[in-house]
């Protein structure tokens, strides 16, 4: 279990005679391998990792505090910039939140589209986490791939809403816009586009001698630990619990498609890479399934032009790419929330890394790190 | 191929090995003295080369220069420069220092004075270009017991020194 | 589930009820530990989904702490909410999840709860010495410790 | 001037050998020209494989297809501002670039491009080689050292610790080698690296396929080694930009910074060239046995010629993909003019006496450049090993390998 009073220095019965001197490496807020401005002090005996710190909170930008002075409305583009890989699911999350704190219901064409973009959106996550968690490991080469291919979704996003990273696509009640022209056309060229790119990045990692060597048994942790210290997405999937938010408690229109939930065994770094690269091609799936049923009809349901919900409060969480991203909103009946809380997978995640880089090495910090998948946006809001 | 400015070379050489063997122990800074002393090494490595000796002038500059001395720079960096460098350098073995200082010395004015007596032939011009061979067959012909019973020396150091760094065996 | 523990705790279980379809229940500050604890061990809330507090400044006890639980092997989420006075302490729930360890962080950072039994208390979003606490409600949403930023930061002013 | 001129081309040994000052000085130029400009086209060659490996285009700003960019990035580095850490030990900072640079160009002296084409021939020659190039570690290591901050200090324990073990499989497959020298009339082998290349010709065959498959696993082991040695991808540790920034070099900037640049892609080429010293024959051309007679000679003789001519000819078709822009005029014409020059040069090659000079070289090049390819595509395919892991290839792999490998050879040596 992980040991949350940190000891600096080394303790008496750790130590032998031809001990070297333990060295403390700060690693980051400038490191390229952090992914952002995370801060990770190091307790090093020679290269092995006696213990870590985790200085986070250098983005932080209050995003919770922005959400008291805003209204319902006003607060939506905000969530978009907190896991800004992901903005379609951050988005999706808030306004299916405030949905259920006002009872209303998006129609079934605007649950669609949801889920359609909220599927893409997790390629593209997927993607740039595989690209920089190869780079982390020393392969150069899937970066340029996967860029290569997450631009292709990015091109979708831009011509649905305008944005490519911030996609701020929906809407409490709906959509913000209709589809375009050809929409289901392109959705589905891409579709045949990268289903063999995927082979393409498994062709060069998971057969690979040095990538096996280098993620297998590394930065281990169990599912009983994974849920004693609450880390979700795939991290907990790959430790061997099947549960997904999109099937345990179903959003959206997740109830209506046929799709695996992929589980490793080991829950080591090379499980979470196998369980993420079949959670890609499920989610390809998904897309396939949703973008043929696409109904016709509205894509706004019936909300006041003034949001104001009933006095009351609402957790509602969703499967973001990196686990379960809930929104605890408190209304006082006015149309600004009087309490925001957003339940970040990031940050929660992040605490698991301490268990599971101890005792292991310096590289597979750097390892760890990427396979958490962490965004700073989200993890400091 | 006649060698070019001997007298130059050997002066230089030698010079060079003084001077860093001095810096070797003058210096405060263990990590300074390990890279001295490499200097004298290699000027030694120099000397050998001038001396018809190249194989061992190659194997003092890979086993000692590039292999021993590496290791020691290793283990220096390794351990707490700050500490040893506050410690006194110049410990109470002085006395023994004197004695053996003293004895060379006489050594040194013992061979300068009557050198030319002792050891009246000069020393046979070894062959340019069979000098490898030569070790060779001396190693594994002359000397194979020593030799053997030297790796074997080593041999058992290695498992001694990884007795003694391995915590749990 | 309920009854059985209403049965156990009396009163100490002030409200349990349902809101949109979501379980909750008000419980007093005494019991808040003890009740974490059954809710793990024997009702199988094994998932600490988040710990988060609300802040009214005009109530007495000035705020709600809630914790989020889920069970696994339920599918089952329920709110555990209970309300102290500032400068009271909350139970911590560190030693029941330890996932609640930075999520506990987080709260005492923004709204300055304390969490008695938590290991390392400290602030993790905002810088160490900062004065304040910004979720509170009588924190304004530009106010900053200038003084902080002005030592650390060199500058007169973040905004 | 003439008379030394006619002395080294009737010359049948190395300057070195010959005591030929002059021309030894003027090797030693030329070489260090060449590396220089060996190092350049690197640079550009990695950056453009590199990037065409990873679907992208690479440099294409500064001259035809980014030609000039390595010059644009030498004169960057030139002028950027020199910076010191103030805690660093400031002579050893000052003095590791050097130390690194001189180590590796030093090897060369030994290199040999043609059967007189070296500077000198030494009978210690691959030891000569090893210990040499052996002591870049210690250039590593002071720059580490002094640079007096934690990222570069790690930089150095894993290189030191790295070089030093990857240096014993090393010499095991060179020793292996070296034996296959000795199997002659008279018994005696050879450490000169010109007296290896003529046992293989002697022997009518290239080492790395003598007694197969014991030549080509002494190959190998020798090709991953060079490949630990240099610190390159998969084995760049020291330098693990995930992990510690830049390695040992994260303190350096401008100048000094690329010695250790230089240093790195020359000490590439070193042991490049030991390997196909050792095991491809060095300057022999393919199948000089084999496929022998004045016409096959005549032939391959010719390969020089056609392959810059070749090269001159893709630079001509860059001229006409190239897009119809006044902007681009002057890119144009600068393609143009380099492949004139290539082309210029691909017919000097074929006048008889250049020929008959040149060929040994070029083919040594090619030798080498096949290997400075392999550097790049690893660079391009591999993750990065982990520090045990590497320890463990090392010293659980390629030595107990490298050992039986030379008692195989010694033993097939003495029955065959």
């Amino acid at each position: 279990m992980t040991d949350p009073t940190f000891h600096l220095e080394l303790q008496e019965h750790e130590k032998t005679f031809l001990d070297s001197n333990e060295l403390i490496i700060n690693m980051g807020p400038q490191h390229p391998a952090t992914h952002g401005v995370l801060r990770v002090i190091l307790k090093l005996d020679g290269e092995k990792v006696l213990g870590t710190e985790c200085v986070i909170g250098y983005l932080h930008r209050g995003v919770e505090k922005i959400a008291e002075h805003r209204t319902y409305t006003m607060f939506n583009p905000y969530v978009d910039r907190m896991d800004y890989v992901a903005a379609v699911s951050n988005g999706l999350g808030y306004c299916e939140s405030v949905e259920k704190l006002l009872n209303v219901e998006a129609p079934a064409r605007a649950k669609y589209i949801r889920v359609v973009l909220a599927e893409l959106n997790r390629l593209a996550s997927h993607m740039l986490w595989l690209g920089t968690h190869a780079l982390d490991i020393g392969a150069i080469t899937p970066l340029f791939y996967t860029f290569r291919d997450r631009e292709e979704i990015l091109k979708i996003f831009e011509k649905y809403c305008g944005a490519r990273l911030t996609t701020h696509a929906f809407r409490i009640g709906g959509c913000l816009y209709e589809t375009y022209e050809g929409f289901e056309r392109e959705v589905k060229k891409f579709l045949e586009f990268v289903t063999p790119k995927i082979g393409e990045y498994e062709e060069l990692l998971t057969t690979n001698r040095i990538w096996v060597e280098r993620t297998k048994g590394v930065g281990t942790i169990s599912a009983k630990d994974c849920i004693a210290l609450g880390v979700t997405g795939p991290v907990l999937r790959a430790s061997g619990v099947k549960w997904d938010i999109r099937k345990a408690q179903p959003y959206a229109a997740y109830a209506d498609f046929d799709f695996e939930i992929p589980i490793g065994q080991s829950g080591d770094t090379y499980d979470r890479y196998v369980v993420r690269m079949e959670e890609m091609r499920q989610s390809l799936r998904i897309i396939a399934q949703a973008i043929d049923r696409i109904p016709e009809g509205p894509i706004m349901a019936k909300v006041p032009k003034v949001i104001k919900p009933p006095v009351g409060e609402i957790y509602h969480s969703i499967e973001a790419p990196k686990g379960e991203l809930g929104y605890f909103i408190v209304s006082d009946g006015s149309t600004q929330p009087y309490r925001v809380r957003v339940r970040p997978p990031s940050f929660v995640n992040l605490q698991a890394l301490d268990l599971m880089v101890r005792d292991q090495l310096v590289a597979d910090v750097i390892a760890v790190i990427g396979t958490l998948d962490i965004v700073l946006g989200e993890v400091d809001r | 191929m006649q060698p070019v400015a001997t007298t130059f070379f050997f002066y230089f050489l030698s010079g060079l090995t003084l001077i860093a063997g001095v810096l070797v122990i003058t210096r405060r800074n263990p990590i300074h003295s390990a890279l001295a002393l490499i200097l004298a090494l290699l000027g030694q490595a120099g000397l050998y080369l001038m001396l018809y000796a190249p194989f061992v002038a190659g194997v003092q500059i890979i086993l000692y220069a590039g292999g021993i001395m590496v290791l020691f720079l290793f283990v220096i960096m390794l351990v707490n420069i700050e500490k040893s460098q506050r410690e006194e350098q110049f410990n109470k073995q002085w006395v023994v220092g004197i004695l053996a200082a003293v004895a060379l010395g006489v050594l040194f004015v013992l061979v300068y004075t009557k050198g030319r007596s002792l050891f009246p032939e000069r020393v046979a011009q070894l062959p340019e270009q069979s000098n490898t061979q030569e070790i060779a067959v001396m190693l594994y012909g002359n000397y194979m017991f020593t030799f053997e019973i030297a790796s074997l020396l080593l041999l058992v150091a290695i498992i001694g020194a990884v007795v003694m760094a391995k915590k749990r065996i | 589930m309920v009854a059985k523990l209403k049965a156990h705790y009396g009163s100490g279980i002030r409200e349990s009820n349902t809101y949109l379809g979501q379980n909750y229940m008000i419980v007093e500050a005494s019991i808040a530990s003890e009740l974490l604890q059954v809710l793990r061990d024997q009702e199988q809330f094994d998932y600490c989904v988040d710990v988060t507090a609300v802040h009214y400044p005009q109530r007495e006890k000035q705020f709600d702490v809630i914790w989020i639980l889920y069970s696994f092997p339920r599918n089952e989420r329920i709110r555990v909410k209970t309300t102290i006075a500032d400068g009271e302490g909350a139970p911590s729930a560190v030693p029941i999840w330890p996932a609640a360890n930075w999520l506990e962080r987080e709260v005492y950072d923004m709204f300055g709860i304390h969490f008695d039994g938590h290991p390392n208390l400290k602030r993790i979003l905002l810088p160490d010495g900062w004065k304040g606490h910004p979720l509170r409600k009588d924190y304004g949403i530009i106010q900053q410790d200038q003084e902080w930023v002005k030592i650390n930061l060199g500058i007169e002013s973040g905004q | 001037m003439v008379e030394y001129i006619k002395s080294y081309l009737d010359s049948t040994t190395t300057p070195g050998q010959a005591g030929n000052m002059f021309w030894a000085s003027v090797y030693i130029l030329l070489i260090f020209l060449g590396l220089s400009v060996a190092v350049i086209a690197m640079n550009w060659l990695e950056r453009k494989i590199l990037a065409h490996m990873q679907v992208r285009l690479g440099p294409m700003r500064v001259g035809p297809h980014g030609l000039l960019q390595p010059i644009a990035d030498a004169i960057k580095l030139l002028i950027k501002e020199d910076i010191m850490p103030s805690q660093a030990d400031a002579f050893v900072f000052w003095v590791a670039p050097i130390v690194v640079v001189i180590t590796a160009f030093t090897v060369f002296i030994v290199v040999p491009f043609g059967p007189t084409h070296a500077v000198t021939d030494m009978n210690i020659g691959v030891l000569f080689m090893l210990g040499v190039s052996s002591l870049s570690v210690l250039g590593i290591v002071m720059a580490g050292w002094a640079s007096n901050s934690h990222y570069p200090l790690m930089g150095a324990l894993r290189s030191s610790a790295q070089m030093v073990s990857y240096e014993i499989a090393m010499g095991l497959a060179v020793v292996s080698a070296v034996l296959m020298t000795s199997l002659n009339a008279t018994g005696t082998g050879t450490l000169s690296m010109i007296g290896i290349v003529q046992s293989q010709q002697a022997q009518q065959i290239w080492f790395a396929f003598k007694f197969f498959p014991l030549g080509l696993i002494a190959f190998f082991v020798f090709a991953v080694a060079m490949v630990a040695e240099t610190n390159r991808a998969p084995f760049d540790l020291p330098e693990a930009e995930s992990e510690l920034t830049a390695g040992f070099h994260t303190e350096y900037s401008g100048f000094r910074w690329s010695l250790f640049f230089l240093a790195e892609y020359s000490a590439m080429i070193a042991v490049s060239s030991i390997a196909v010293t050792l095991w491809l024959g060095g300057w022999l051309r393919p199948f000089p046995h084999l496929l022998s007679g004045s016409t096959w000679d005549l032939g391959f003789s010719l390969l020089p010629g056609i392959t810059f001519l070749l090269l001159g000819l893709m630079a001509f078709v860059g001229v006409f993909r190239m897009p119809k822009h006044p902007y681009f005029r002057v890119q144009t014409i600068g393609l143009g003019g380099f492949g004139v020059v290539l082309g210029l040069i691909g017919l000097l090659l074929f006048l008889p006496p250049v020929r008959d000079r040149i060929q040994d070289i070029f083919w040594f090049a090619a030798k080498v450049a096949f290997f400075m390819y392999l550097y790049i595509w690893y660079r391009g395919t591999f993750p990065r090993y982990r520090f045990d892991q590497l320890m463990k290839v090392g010293w659980k792999v390629l030595l107990p390998v490298g050992i039986g490998v030379l008692i195989l050879t010694a033993v097939a040596g003495v029955l065959l």
